[in-house]
């Protein structure tokens, strides 16, 4: 049949419900097939590099924060350990169970968030996202226990936390950890087996295992696509080598197998949790080191496992109390490098819910 | 009978006049200062996430969207069919059973085709 | 794979461009709180008074918000709408995309200059009538950012603030605070009052 | 409701304005009694999704909240009416009248009592669906005049999903026509003896499916997919007008638990209770079950949509139209049980068959 159709251009975003902030993409659209879409960033550019570099290195902790606003926690680990990597302080036994406890809370809240809006962006009305939410409160309420915030906790410090844990924190993780594993049980029952759910994500958004290694994505959208690559195991920071875990990955690397290897992740995570609760040594929480210390002139990066990948800070000293440079290897912008490729020849409905499965956040995009 | 359809085109006739006056409230509104009115260029532009839109939006639309439409037609005439024929069924028994199922039958052809020629597929 | 490098639409960059430029020189004084009618003293009569009660319940109870969030704030917005804290309760879950249909636009999070001018321009196209919450430290003036190059100090640059809630990010129950805060000033306004 | 009462149905032939008093009655009465149960199962909506999320919904707008809707109602009534520029300003005027107006029309069929309806036709099915079919109409009309990407989407599968999901709808009911040997709704309620929905549970499948999706409820609410078209067809409606889609939308669902209860739960009928009440109680089970959907499901694709339309209902349909059908023609005496057993059979043994063969999932639809 012969016909001549004109094809829309047409903005998706930045004001739009589903793009995780303040994204946008300039699409054309044949009908409801996207024939090319062209991502724009830096809706939310707020300079934060740039703001280190006048900052004192215990200022730039704060900033850190706002990177991933989902997951501060790892941001300041991130940071907080290229710093001492840069400087070679020691961290007390005590601390560095603390922070993994810290970092694998803000995992779980994470993808807590991405399943709940990934679903939304499927259409569910919101109902699984709060049920998320729910637990998503629970966590919140142990890491306020620990800094006094609810999202921005600025907690770690060069060698070390700012503080022990307090008292009652310990009893609400483990009552945490016994009933978390049944609400993980209960997503499953609402998700897993749902036609609906399978149909519209499953050999949706295929990202191929050497497409993903090609534009460097990481974390579960790599894992989902069949690569064993967790830089907790492959190298270990903090005490990761001594728990026991798995990485689970996908095969297909559709937006399913993200979502699939997300709900196995948030089961890993308790383990690590369960296992450091036990392990968790007495002693003090922080190697203190000046207020306006000098690390030498150098340069450091350090990497860790962070939520949506591989998080990784390099900073440059010139011997003075301020970062030289500051760069962030975020997860959230490089996993959307193959992005143009994923999402060219699906429907509107796919884009969105291929965009979801990525899991982005745009302060970490944008910076 | 024909009261019934007065009844009905009479009813029609007020649920359209009370459509049109729900909709014409607020103009009615609008002096006395109830409702806000203040127009400007922006306002009335179109909404498109917050940015100017960029190319004509009234185009030749994929017709993928009215083939079903037209689907639409030539199964709406084995309703007209159907339906009189469902109503007397009772009255009919065998002898006007088998007429309808070779006339589905033969409808039923044509959507066997339609199907194998990839026509109900969304492309 | 094909690399681009270059844009793929260089005159809509550079339109986009200027547009952000305009904004940025014509907004350099905070627009003033909309809140002087508060203090005018207004002849109202009964029927204006009566009239003035029932919209002003009408319109302080179905508060729709816009779903225009740009930063970390919105994860506080979002706890505050979800199971525990329930902003429900106030009629106010109904999110709309379109600023058609909403009341309410609660700025959570940064505003840099790059995004303004869609802020501004939603804000604009908005059925009147409408308000404003400035949420959190970035929303008033920056907060943390606002040294910085690209951030706007405070969404009153570009868009009239009727309630400000600091905290960075305020939590939901701050940002309840706020809301009734809101609805008490709607309670007050007149449909004499022209502003 | 005690209009109803007061003045029983044969009004038109014993008063001497019987006819013009009828009208009245009725028109008011279906008007009112239509917006003040929209009200209601707003808030009861917004309430139940509230349970089914395990949080309060609103209640803080009189008693339980239930004034709620109210203060909806007063406050868009009074926001400002956005006119786009480029918009077709004519269409723009006319189609939430397009749309709002052939809902309330359908409801003129549907009786609330024994032979209390406003206007008995004896094609009240006939009516029903040409009536239904005007609605999309006003929806098309709304999404393309408003000159926006987003709403002309929308409006576009307006064209595709509503059309095409009319179809099964229309044949589901053949089976219901025939036990009955009418088309008239007042009849057909009056020959449930047992209700439809154990005789026909194929048609009834069909049809409450077809009207999910007729209606654009969840899982097939793709015209107004807030997570892709932003608001949908509405988008760039404000103030009134765009009450009055939100209007059609909740009227529509309550004219459709209407329709289901009257043609398959047994309309008005049941014991002790007054007709009207059961009707009521009929409806708010079926617009319930509607919420329950909307709260769990998420939402489905185009072409899915499309390909269970044609592909999966449709057969059926005709597939029940031919066991009922036979039924009636060779055996006009079988017992009600075995037509509601066999056609029982039909549906499980069909999805059974089918959902190895066809599922929506299975559908690919890989990049092009």
């Amino acid at each position: 049949m012969a016909h001549s159709t004109d094809s829309v251009f047409i903005n998706l975003g930045p004001v739009h419900p589903s793009t995780h902030g303040v994204f946008r993409m300039r699409a054309h659209i044949d009908g409801e097939v996207i024939t090319d879409i062209e991502p724009v960033f830096g809706y939310l550019h707020r300079g934060i590099e740039k703001l280190a570099e006048g900052k004192s290195y215990r200022q730039v902790i704060p900033l850190t924060d706002r990177l991933d606003y989902v997951a501060s926690m790892n941001n300041n680990l991130a940071y907080c350990m290229a710093v001492e990597k840069l400087a070679g302080i020691e961290v007390p036994e005590r601390a560095v169970y603390i922070r993994v406890i810290m970092a694998e809370l803000q995992r779980i809240i994470s993808h807590l968030l991405g399943i709940g809006s990934f679903f939304n962006d499927m259409g569910t009305f919101f109902t699984p996202f709060f049920y998320m939410f729910i637990q998503k409160e629970k966590i919140t309420d142990l890491l306020e226990m620990v800094s006094g915030q609810r999202l921005l906790f600025n907690y770690m410090r060069f060698g070390g936390v700012s503080h022990d844990l307090p008292d009652p924190f310990l009893p609400a993780l483990s009552q945490f950890l016994r009933e978390m594993p049944a609400e993980i049980d209960k997503y499953e029952r609402l998700l897993k087996e749902n036609e609906i759910v399978l149909a519209r994500s499953r050999n949706v958004g295929v990202l191929s295992r050497e497409m993903a290694i090609n534009s460097s994505i990481s974390g579960p959208v790599l894992r989902a696509s069949g690569v064993n690559w967790d830089i907790r195991k492959a190298d270990p920071y903090s005490c990761y080598d001594r728990f026991d875990f798995d990485v689970p990955t996908g095969s297909n690397g559709d937006c399913y197998d993200r979502y699939r290897v997300r709900i196995e992740e948030l089961r890993q995570s308790l383990r690590i949790l369960e296992q450091a609760v036990s392990k968790l040594p007495k002693g003090k929480v922080i190697n203190p080191v000046p207020l306006r210390f000098k690390p030498p002139v150098g340069e450091a990066y350090s990497h860790i496992e962070g939520n949506k990948g591989e998080l990784g800070f390099y900073i440059v000293s010139d011997g003075s109390d301020k970062p030289y440079r500051m760069h962030v290897r975020a997860p959230s912008l490089l996993n959307l490098s193959a992005l143009r490729e994923m999402l060219i020849g699906w429907k509107l409905a796919d884009a969105i819910i291929i965009f979801g499965s990525i899991d982005i956040c745009l302060g970490e995009v944008d910076r | 009978m024909l009261s019934e359809f007065g009844l009905t085109a009479l009813f029609i006739v007020i649920v359209l006049g009370f459509s049109v006056s729900l909709v014409l409230i607020p103009v009615a509104l609008r002096k006395p200062g109830i409702v806000p009115h203040n127009p400007s260029d922006i306002k009335s532009a179109p909404y498109e996430c917050g940015l100017d839109t960029i190319g004509p939006t009234w185009v030749q639309f994929k017709i993928r969207y009215y083939f079903y439409a037209l689907l639409l037609i030539t199964l709406d005439v084995v309703i007209i069919f159907i339906y009189p024929w469902a109503v007397e069924l009772h009255n009919l028994g065998a002898s006007g059973f088998w007429p309808v199922v070779s006339f589905l039958a033969i409808v039923g052809t044509g959507y066997v085709y339609a199907w194998r020629k990839g026509a109900l597929e969304w492309k | 794979m094909e690399v681009r490098i270059e844009p793929c639409y260089p005159e809509i960059d550079a339109h986009e461009s200027r547009v952000i430029e305009d904004l940025k020189s014509s907004s350099t004084q905070p627009i003033a709180e909309p809140s002087g009618w508060l203090d005018e003293e207004i002849n109202r009569n009964i029927l204006v008074t009566t009239v003035d009660k029932l919209l002003n319940w009408g319109r302080k109870t179905s508060l729709w918000t816009e779903t225009s969030f740009t930063a970390c704030c919105t994860f506080e917005f979002i706890s505050t709408s979800s199971s525990r804290f329930d902003i429900a309760r106030f009629g106010m879950e109904v999110l709309r995309s379109s600023p058609r249909h909403s009341d309410l636009i609660v700025t959570a999070g940064t505003l840099t200059w790059k995004m303004a001018p869609q802020i501004k321009r939603v804000y604009d196209q908005m059925a009147e009538p409408k308000w404003v919450i400035a949420m959190g430290a970035c929303g008033i003036s920056g907060g943390i950012f606002a040294d910085s190059y690209s951030v706007v100090p405070g969404y009153n640059r570009i868009l009239p603030v009727d309630v400000y809630i600091p905290g960075c990010p305020p939590r939901p129950e701050a940002l309840l605070a706020g809301i009734e805060k809101l609805r008490k000033k709607i309670e007050q306004s007149s449909i004499s009052n022209k502003s | 409701m005690a209009e109803l009462i007061l003045f029983p149905a044969s009004i038109r032939s014993e008063l001497p304005f019987g006819f013009w008093l009828h009208l009245a009655i009725f028109a008011i009465g279906i008007i009112a009694i239509l917006l003040t149960s929209v009200i209601i199962f707003i808030w009861f909506e917004r309430r139940l999704v509230g349970r089914f999320q395990l949080r309060k919904g609103p209640n803080r707008a009189g008693p339980f909240g239930i004034l709620q809707s109210v203060a909806d109602v007063i406050k868009i009534l009074t926001k400002e009416d956005i006119i786009p520029s480029r918009a077709d300003k004519f269409l723009f005027w006319l189609a939430p009248v397009i749309a709002f107006s052939p809902v309330v029309v359908m409801l003129a069929v549907v009786p609330v009592a024994g032979g209390a309806l406003l206007a008995d036709l004896d094609i009240g099915i006939l009516f029903i669906i040409a009536m239904s079919s005007i609605t999309s109409l006003g929806i098309f009309t709304g999404g393309w005049a408003s000159y926006n990407k987003y709403s002309l989407l929308s409006s576009m599968r307006v064209v595709s999903q509503l059309v095409s999901y009319e179809i099964p709808l229309i044949l589901s009911l053949v089976g219901v026509v025939m036990l009955t040997g009418s088309l008239s709704l007042d009849e057909m309620v009056n020959a449930q003896n047992v209700p439809f929905i154990l005789l026909q549970p194929t048609g009834f499948f069909i049809f409450f499916i077809a009207s999910l999706a007729e209606i654009s409820r969840s899982p097939f609410d793709l015209l107004e997919a807030d997570s892709e078209l932003v608001a949908g067809y509405n988008i760039e409606y404000s103030g009134m007008k765009f009450a009055t889609f939100y209007l059609t939308e909740y009227c529509e669902a309550i004219v459709l638990s209407t329709l289901t209860a009257t043609l398959f739960l047994g309309g008005w009928q049941g014991p002790w209770l007054p007709p009207l009440v059961w009707l009521l109680l009929k409806i708010t089970l079926v617009f319930s079950i509607i919420v329950w959907i909307r709260a769990t499901l998420p939402r489905l694709r185009i072409d899915q949509v499309m390909g269970f339309a044609w592909k999966f209902l449709l057969p059926l349909a005709v597939l029940n139209i031919l066991l009922t059908g036979s039924f009636v023609a060779f055996w006009p005496e079988a017992p009600s049980w075995m037509i509601g057993i066999a056609n029982l059979v039909l549906l499980i043994g069909y999805i059974l068959f089918r959902s190895r063969f066809f599922k929506p999932g299975g559908v690919t639809v890989g990049a092009s």
